[in-house]
């Protein structure tokens, strides 16, 4: 008990630390530094709730950016007003009762996340009847064929025109707000009962029906949870960003949120945390082989597109010498953190 | 009056391979019975129509008045069987204690926002399950090696933990599958003592599949021998002991015959 | 341990890098760029980044000071184009910047670069939405809406088009909007649409679409596509036989259409921005020359367009004396008879500029000048 | 629609498909050995077209001669990306694999457009292939014709290198298992190398005869096809080769007659793949020809 409460207390002053050291940002930080903080807290939300059916449960699922999309979509049809909407509709106008409804920013976060789990929830039918490579390919699809229905559907979204001008609502406090919370209930969804029984599908499904768990019943509930966070996190990157369009969301997008939780560590939300905020800071920090270097004696152009190039080659290092990722399965925990301080110096 | 446990005329083909041809079986509560036979006789076929793994071509599966047959396997495991498997199949990147508790999971009253919310019923519930988990591997041997990775135990324990995870989802009948494969004669007597025990302690019913003759022979009350999918003799330990047609089967037609 | 010493050596190196800062040069005026250098869209980025080379080249000064481009890549991806512009206003400290190509990116820059008050003018964005609501934000192409219009006028008035199929990338909301104004304004004019399909960035099979439109026996095809899609499409119209004027907008003008499409684009129609017959400025005739002794190439109307989107913030750094935004911001609303590589601009209402479109067709492998429509 | 259209679209159709499948054949194959979605196939079109581009442009090469050299530079190319991104990751797990592949795509697309560029060039078409002809009113281009003959004498060669040859008998093996086809004294690395070389290939031969149709190479010209090639291989059982071609057929012909018969659903189209895709998964959950996938140890 007494253990279990120490964890509670330094569990809420890390939580703690983190928001005195946004705080700091907020104050003292430029908008660019904010801006990839925001980036990774979104990133982070996206990748632990991803992991949750990859990692966690096993499946090998292509179709975040189905979810991400959708939450995306409908958070940003509620909080613009019927004249922004308006203006922005100039090819077809919106439709009936979405030109004219408006909600708060929570509401439309909080929709965007149900309407991303209602959509998991019928396509869960066909993509759970499939495993391995067959759902990786089937929720892939998905994705793709919600892409296609945002460019098609210019009534509702816009089509490939998108939506712009929304309010820039997300802030340092959403982004890192929603995304402790979502490794709050991840963390402790995992831990639970439900959660063992994830990981029992996960090392053999068979075995794990053998002692009487119901797959599709756990497969979906984690499916459901993750989509809702993504979609969560849709809605707050279109209010980060302030303008959507269903480019935004390739499979690309999902390609990175897979880099994101394999190199942090499949099966471990640090891991994705970890991956996350890597992702996020990394790809700002490696423009600097794309600008031009003075050595003093000897000045290196920049090479335009460098910076993929070498993303690419950290990217298969990372995984040929550390294939289990940053962090393995293994998680942070205070006991671990506490047992290396006290470890004699080597 | 409706009938414990009852098998009839099981069929299973793969394509036009037949697996197993015509098992009839009828268990009374409390037995052991052993289920005998060479290899890819078809026994472990028996086990994975019984618990809806693949469900049969043909015949019925009955217990306690109700029709097992075609029921997915996690809800026959709900109703009361558990298994093991041959090829141990362990949850092997969890703890030994967790393979266990996962076990209990069917049978929780907490709901899935009890569980999310920590409210005191969850929380007592997964007390209790951890308790009662604890108890499993003590009386298997495995209480102290509760928080290792179950894939990091050596093979006698895996087998062990096996059963202990199965006994875990407190079943009326117990399939083991080939329980002694791997082990030392030393493990094995071990073995039977502890299958007998748990037969008494827990009520169950069992039924296994084994291939060491002395181990059968020396634990169950009843046997049948199963060769090519059909079942060619049935009866007392003793009675198949002396069945020509089963040592034919184990032996191979004799030269001179 | 091979997995710390590895994780270990990727840290240094990032440090490593971070340490060499940027090369810094004393008394410049910093430009910056945010365009597409890698990613879906990446043809467009290069190919402005060449034209603002030129530009550059052409024009290396402003108010005594050398100017510096800082050229930031977009991934071709709307998070990291805001990204960009937020590092080029905060760390790069650029006084005005050029970019994005393609209007969803610029979308989530502008907001950015207005609330810091630094004046962006756009290449190639060319949807109306872009420079909706917004102070700080120009452009030096055409908006869609006018294309479209002009391109229905053409159809109806010189090529004395009766139908016509129109030929959608629904992937593009530059294909999308064009091509929707086309039609209210062909329609207008009492032309009648007898076809609308649609193809997706990245195809490269249109025999089906093709033989739906060629079922309907238009008199012309409005394609208002990029060139990658508009190339292989007239190849594979001509090869079904379809022979009817293939009309389509800026976006298909470049070498490349010409290079892949060969004998099959002939007879293309192009609303667009400049021709080398028709360079009606000196600024220009300098820049094509310059384009082609660099580049080996034909100048295209994205290196135009990006060397417009610069010569107006540096001629309007100039005109307004300072570097300072809102004044920079001021002289590029002001802008007048503008003489501009793709013709003479006067800006508009909300950023957008009027200048006249220029006609031009492919004619024995080259693009060849029709004639001139003025706003 | 008349006859004449129809007959134009099938052929359209089965053209396209044969393409499909000739991409689908190489993802297949190393799935089948390897067990990975190897997501730089798709690339390797891309590699294979602009090698074909530079050995006619830069050597001026005839094509005759380019194009094998294009082809045989793939293979190569192949093996390389397998000995690079595949071989140290042999025994890791699966997803780790999967990364590496994603990881050598973006590498080969990205090493392209800071080396060559990004816009796109034209691909020379040599005159005996860009020929029309007029049969029954219908226009066709030889080379549609030309493809389709082509996938299959490639995919008779195969099988016949697979059910006939002692390498295609390790191969078969190694699809199985790994260690007992080591134990019995096959030099697994050296399988997989042949695998990958004879994969590529083909996909190197796709890649020309994609860009002999549709002339354009640039450095995601691979992406699109490398889809619709995984995706024909899932249709069709993923692991199985005639499974593999009978998908890219599917595929083919199913884009363009939906396109065809309801121009008005053009805009769906790429929605339509998957949709066929996920419509044959629900009834038959491991694609047309395919069995059961085993997870192998």
């Amino acid at each position: 008990m007494a253990k279990s409460q120490r964890h509670l207390l330094l569990n809420l002053a890390g939580i703690l630390l983190v928001f005195l050291v946004l705080l700091l940002f907020e104050r003292h930080g430029s908008l660019y530094q904010v801006r990839i903080l925001n980036n990774m807290a979104i990133f982070i939300t996206l990748a632990v709730s991803y992991n949750l059916v990859n990692g966690i449960c096993g499946l090998l699922h292509l179709g975040p950016n189905a979810f991400i999309t959708i939450g995306a979509y409908t958070s940003a049809l509620l909080t613009m007003t019927a004249n922004e909407k308006m203006m922005n509709f100039i090819i077809e106008p919106l439709i009936w009762p979405l030109s004219v409804v408006h909600a708060p920013f929570v509401l439309s976060l909080l929709a965007g996340g149900l309407l991303a789990s209602l959509f998991a929830f019928l396509i869960s039918f066909p993509v759970l009847r499939v495993r391995g490579d067959y759902l990786a390919i089937v929720t892939l699809g998905f994705g793709e064929v919600v892409r296609v229905l945002c460019n098609a559907f210019q009534s509702v979204t816009n089509g490939p025109l998108g939506l712009k001008g929304l309010s820039p609502y997300t802030n340092l406090w959403w982004t890192w707000g929603v995304a402790i919370f979502t490794i709050a209930v991840t963390t402790k969804l995992v831990n639970s009962s439900y959660g063992r029984a994830m990981k029992a599908i996960r090392e053999d499904e068979t075995a794990a029906r053998a002692m009487g768990i119901d797959p599709f019943k756990h497969l979906l509930l984690a499916f459901l949870v993750s989509a809702f966070f993504s979609g969560v996190a849709g809605g707050l990157l279109a209010h980060l960003i302030t303008t959507i369009s269903p480019t935004l969301f390739t499979f690309f997008f999902t390609f990175n949120l897979l880099i994101i939780i394999v190199v942090g560590g499949l099966g471990s939300t640090t891991g994705a945390v970890l991956g996350a905020a890597l992702f996020a800071w990394g790809g700002e920090a490696l423009r600097v082989v794309e600008s031009p270097i003075d050595l003093g004696f000897l000045r290196i152009p920049g090479i335009p597109g460098m910076r993929m190039v070498i993303f690419s080659i950290i990217l298969m290092g990372v995984i040929i010498f550390a294939r289990r990722g940053m962090m393995g399965r293994s998680e942070f925990s205070w006991d671990a953190l506490w047992a290396r301080l006290h470890r004699p110096a080597r | 009056m409706s009938s414990f446990f009852k098998l009839d005329n099981l069929v299973m083909q793969f394509g036009g391979l037949t697996a197993v041809n015509g098992f009839s079986l009828e268990l009374r509560p409390g037995e052991l019975v052993g289920l005998i036979g060479p290899n890819g006789a078809g026994k472990t076929t028996v086990f994975n129509m019984i618990t809806g793994v693949y469900p049969p071509t043909s015949g019925t599966i009955h217990w306690l008045g109700q029709d097992l047959t075609g029921m997915p396997l996690h809800r026959i495991t709900a109703r009361g069987i558990a298994r093991t498997f041959q090829n141990i199949r362990l949850f092997t990147d969890m703890s030994v204690l967790e393979n266990v508790m996962v076990s209990f999971h069917q049978k929780i009253r907490a709901g899935f926002w009890s569980a999310m919310l920590g409210l005191p019923a969850y929380v007592r519930e997964d007390q209790r399950i951890h308790r009662e988990a604890m108890d499993y591997l003590q009386e298997l041997g495995l209480a102290h090696v509760a928080e290792e990775k179950a894939g990091s135990l050596p093979y006698g324990r895996q087998r062990r933990l096996e059963i202990a995870r199965a006994l875990a989802t407190q079943p009326k009948v117990l399939l083991l599958d080939e329980p002694a494969a791997g082990m030392n004669p030393q493990e094995t007597m071990e073995l039977a003592n502890l299958v007998r025990e748990l037969r008494d302690r827990h009520e169950l019913t069992i039924f296994l599949i084994e291939h060491d003759m002395k181990f059968v022979m020396g634990l169950v009350e009843r046997i049948k021998v199963l060769d090519y999918g059909t079942t060619i003799a049935e009866g007392t330990p003793a009675e198949i002991q002396g069945n020509p047609e089963v040592i034919k089967a184990y032996l191979g037609a004799p030269k001179h015959a | 341990m091979r997995r710390t010493s590895f994780i270990a050596l990727i840290a240094v190196m990032f440090l490593v890098a971070g340490a060499l800062s940027p090369a810094v040069a004393a008394d410049t005026i910093k430009i910056g760029l945010y365009l597409p250098m890698t990613g879906a869209v990446a043809a467009y980025g290069q190919m402005e980044w060449d034209g603002i080379q030129i530009a550059n080249a052409m024009m290396p000064e402003v108010l005594g000071k050398k100017i510096e481009l800082v050229l930031v890549d977009t991934k071709s991806d709307k998070i990291e184009a805001a990204n960009a512009v937020s590092r080029l206003i905060e760390k790069e400290k650029v006084v005005g910047i050029l970019g994005e190509a393609i209007s969803g990116n610029s979308m989530a820059g502008n907001p950015i670069s207005e609330a810091a008050k630094v004046p962006t003018v756009s290449p190639t964005a060319t949807n109306p939405l872009v420079n909706q609501g917004k102070n700080y934000a120009f452009r030096a192409c055409f908006i869609d809406p006018f294309q479209g219009q002009v391109a229905a006028q053409f159809a109806r008035d010189k090529l004395k088009a009766g139908s016509a199929a129109v030929i959608i990338d629904i992937a593009q909301d530059y294909c999308v909007g064009l091509a929707n104004f086309f039609v209210k304004e062909f329609v207008k004019l009492g032309g009648k649409v007898v076809s609308t399909t649609y193809i997706q960035t990245g195809d490269q099979d249109f025999s089906a679409q093709l033989s739906a439109v060629q079922a309907t026996k238009p008199d012309i095809i409005y394609a208002p596509n990029y060139y990658t899609e508009d190339a292989l499409m007239a190849k594979q119209a001509r090869d079904l036989g379809i022979n009817v004027p293939i009309l389509t907008g800026d976006g298909a003008q470049a070498d490349a259409l010409i290079e892949v499409g060969g004998k099959a684009v002939e007879n293309m129609y192009f609303t667009g921005h400049f021709h080398k017959d028709a360079a009606s400025t000196e600024r220009s005739k300098e820049y094509i020359k310059r384009f082609k002794e660099q580049k080996g190439k034909e100048a295209d109307a994205f290196g135009a367009l990006g060397a417009d989107a610069y010569f107006l913030l540096v001629e309007s750094i100039k005109a307004a004396g300072t570097t300072d935004g809102t004044k920079v911001r001021d002289a590029l609303a002001a802008v007048k008879d503008f003489q501009g590589v793709s013709g003479v601009i006067t800006m508009g209402e909300s950023g957008n500029p009027v200048k006249s479109m220029v006609i031009n067709k492919v004619e024995n492998g080259k693009f060849a000048f029709v004639t001139v429509i003025n706003p | 629609m008349t006859a004449t259209i129809l007959l134009q679209q099938l052929i359209n159709g089965i053209s396209l498909g044969s393409l499909y499948g000739l991409v689908a054949i190489g993802y297949t194959m190393v799935y089948g050995i390897l067990r990975l979605i190897n997501f730089a196939h798709g690339d390797l079109l891309m590699v294979a077209s602009y090698a074909a581009i530079y050995g006619v442009a830069l050597f001026s090469l005839p094509w005759f001669v380019s194009f094998p050299l294009a082809i045989a530079f793939t293979g190569c190319m192949g093996i390389v990306l397998d000995r690079g991104a595949y071989k140290p990751l042999r025994d890791a797990p699966r997803i780790s694999l999967l990364i590496s592949a994603i990881g050598a795509s973006f590498l080969l697309e990205n090493m392209a457009l800071v080396v060559i560029g990004g816009i796109p060039k034209g691909f020379p078409r040599p005159a005996m292939f860009a020929k029309v002809i007029d049969v029954l009113g219908l226009r066709i281009q030889v080379l549609t014709i030309y493809i389709p003959i082509l996938t299959l004498i490639f995919l008779a060669g195969l099988l016949y290198i697979i059910y006939r040859t002692r390498v295609g008998k390790a191969m078969r093996a190694a699809s199985v298992d790994f260690e007992t086809t080591r134990l019995m004294g096959i030099n697994v690395d050296r399988i997989i190398a042949i695998t990958f070389l004879i994969g590529s290939s083909l996909a190197a031969a796709g890649g020309i005869m994609w860009a002999l149709k549709y002339p354009q190479v640039n450095p995601f010209m691979g992406v699109i096809p490398g889809l619709k090639a995984f995706i024909a291989a899932v249709l069709g059982g993923i692991g199985n080769i005639v499974g593999a071609v009978i998908g890219g057929f599917l595929l083919g012909l199913g884009e363009i007659m939906i396109v065809a018969l309801i121009p008005e659903l053009s805009q769906y189209r790429d929605a339509f793949s998957f949709v066929i895709l996920i419509l044959v998964l629900l009834f038959r959950p491991t694609g047309i020809m395919g069995e059961p996938i085993t997870d192998k140890t």
